[in-house]
């Protein structure tokens, strides 16, 4: 089972994982990813401003779990990501898979992200103490870790 | 036809939707991109990057889609979720 | 930090998560693995035994989560596994890791679950419910996944 | 010295720990492995499977590390956790 959420509003790791692992004797490993926002040392964050396109966001991170679902024998696929203003230590986004073997646990849910990373429209504009503010770039290595999933079929 | 942007863009050109026909002899999204740099220097500054990503109906997509009167275009900076 | 636990009691995710993801505004993201017991289709099971060699369990675990430091720009890491009697369903291992990065902190849980699964003396045995009892055999496929990461360096 | 059994080994022998003096002649792992299967059939069914871990004080080693009788040395089946 698939389950998909864009939310303003924070989540709780333990229930989440909760929902993933309990009652279901089948599953063998849970792998989770959870994100948080990272202060900058050289230049203090008051908050970050993620913003998204809604309808194409829910339906870009449907297809990535479905696109995980078909490459690994996955049982339940869980996705939230935050959107709106985040300060420093604030969760933004948790990925649980869970399965009966853990390869295929720990391969869907660093897929997920990646994928995430470079394909969920999610937009990030940082919000400094110092009165600054500037959009985050998308990185590099990103498109690399994304990329790798073309080859390891 | 709706054309919507987010993201730096859309703090760019001051505005997350535009709601236009298809100009004649536009078939594909990148050729939309094109003429719509045309509309002005800001327009030029911010979608001349190189650096587009499109949307059609809610699905990335390359520069050679063809688009039509009735979709849901969208044109964005690269994303930075997660 | 390093925390490392052998014991039989239960643990709670959602508490060991929180030790991992709390009150660090440098930690960007948390890998976590759970293993759970998974009964079994042709035989079910009524527990699952869990030996440990007292001692040198605490140690190998520690010198596995030293391993991923050495290798990985890891902030926090938190290994449980508990020991004893355990019915399907019930939660074996905890595997959590924080860092900067994701990629550090997948790398580093995942590292940590294989050099477990080959290296930390655990012995598991099953009882079915048919009153059929029998040692589980070590896996070649563990053993690989394990070999990877000499590779992988 | 003390000789430690796990698993299935430990269950096999019937015995979790053997105290024993380092036999004359045996200066590594493998050799006591091999001086134990000599004890009686169930030691040579139990030991000789070719199957068998070695840890010298709590540290995993090869048959060929050397040991002293003030060791703790250990005998088990392949590992699994997890």
């Amino acid at each position: 089972m698939i389950s998909i959420s864009v939310q303003e509003q924070d989540f709780d790791t333990g229930e989440e994982y909760r929902q993933l692992q309990s009652g279901n004797t089948n599953i063998g490993g849970v792998a989770i990813f959870t994100g948080q926002v990272r202060d900058l040392a050289d230049n203090p964050l008051k908050f970050m401003r993620l913003e998204h396109y809604p309808g194409m966001t829910e339906k870009s991170l449907q297809q990535t779990a479905e696109q995980a679902e078909e490459r690994w024998p996955v049982i339940d696929i869980r996705i939230i990501h935050r959107i709106g203003d985040l300060v420093p230590g604030e969760q933004i986004v948790f990925v649980g898979v869970s399965s009966a073997h853990r390869d295929a646990a720990f391969a869907a849910c660093e897929f997920i992200m990646d994928i995430l990373k470079t394909s969920a429209p999610f937009w990030k504009k940082e919000q400094h103490v110092n009165g600054s503010s500037g959009w985050v770039d998308a990185k590099s290595t990103d498109q690399q870790r994304a990329e790798r999933w073309q080859d390891n079929k | 036809m709706k054309v919507l942007f987010f993201g730096s863009l859309r703090e760019q050109l001051g505005t997350s939707e535009l709601n236009t026909a298809l100009p004649d002899g536009i078939d594909t999204i990148g050729q939309l991109l094109a003429s719509l740099q045309a509309q002005g220097d800001e327009w030029k500054l911010a979608l001349g990057t190189g650096n587009v990503l499109f949307a059609v109906n809610q699905d990335m997509v390359d520069a050679d889609t063809t688009i039509s009167d009735s979709d849901e275009v969208a044109l964005f900076p690269p994303v930075t979720g997660g």
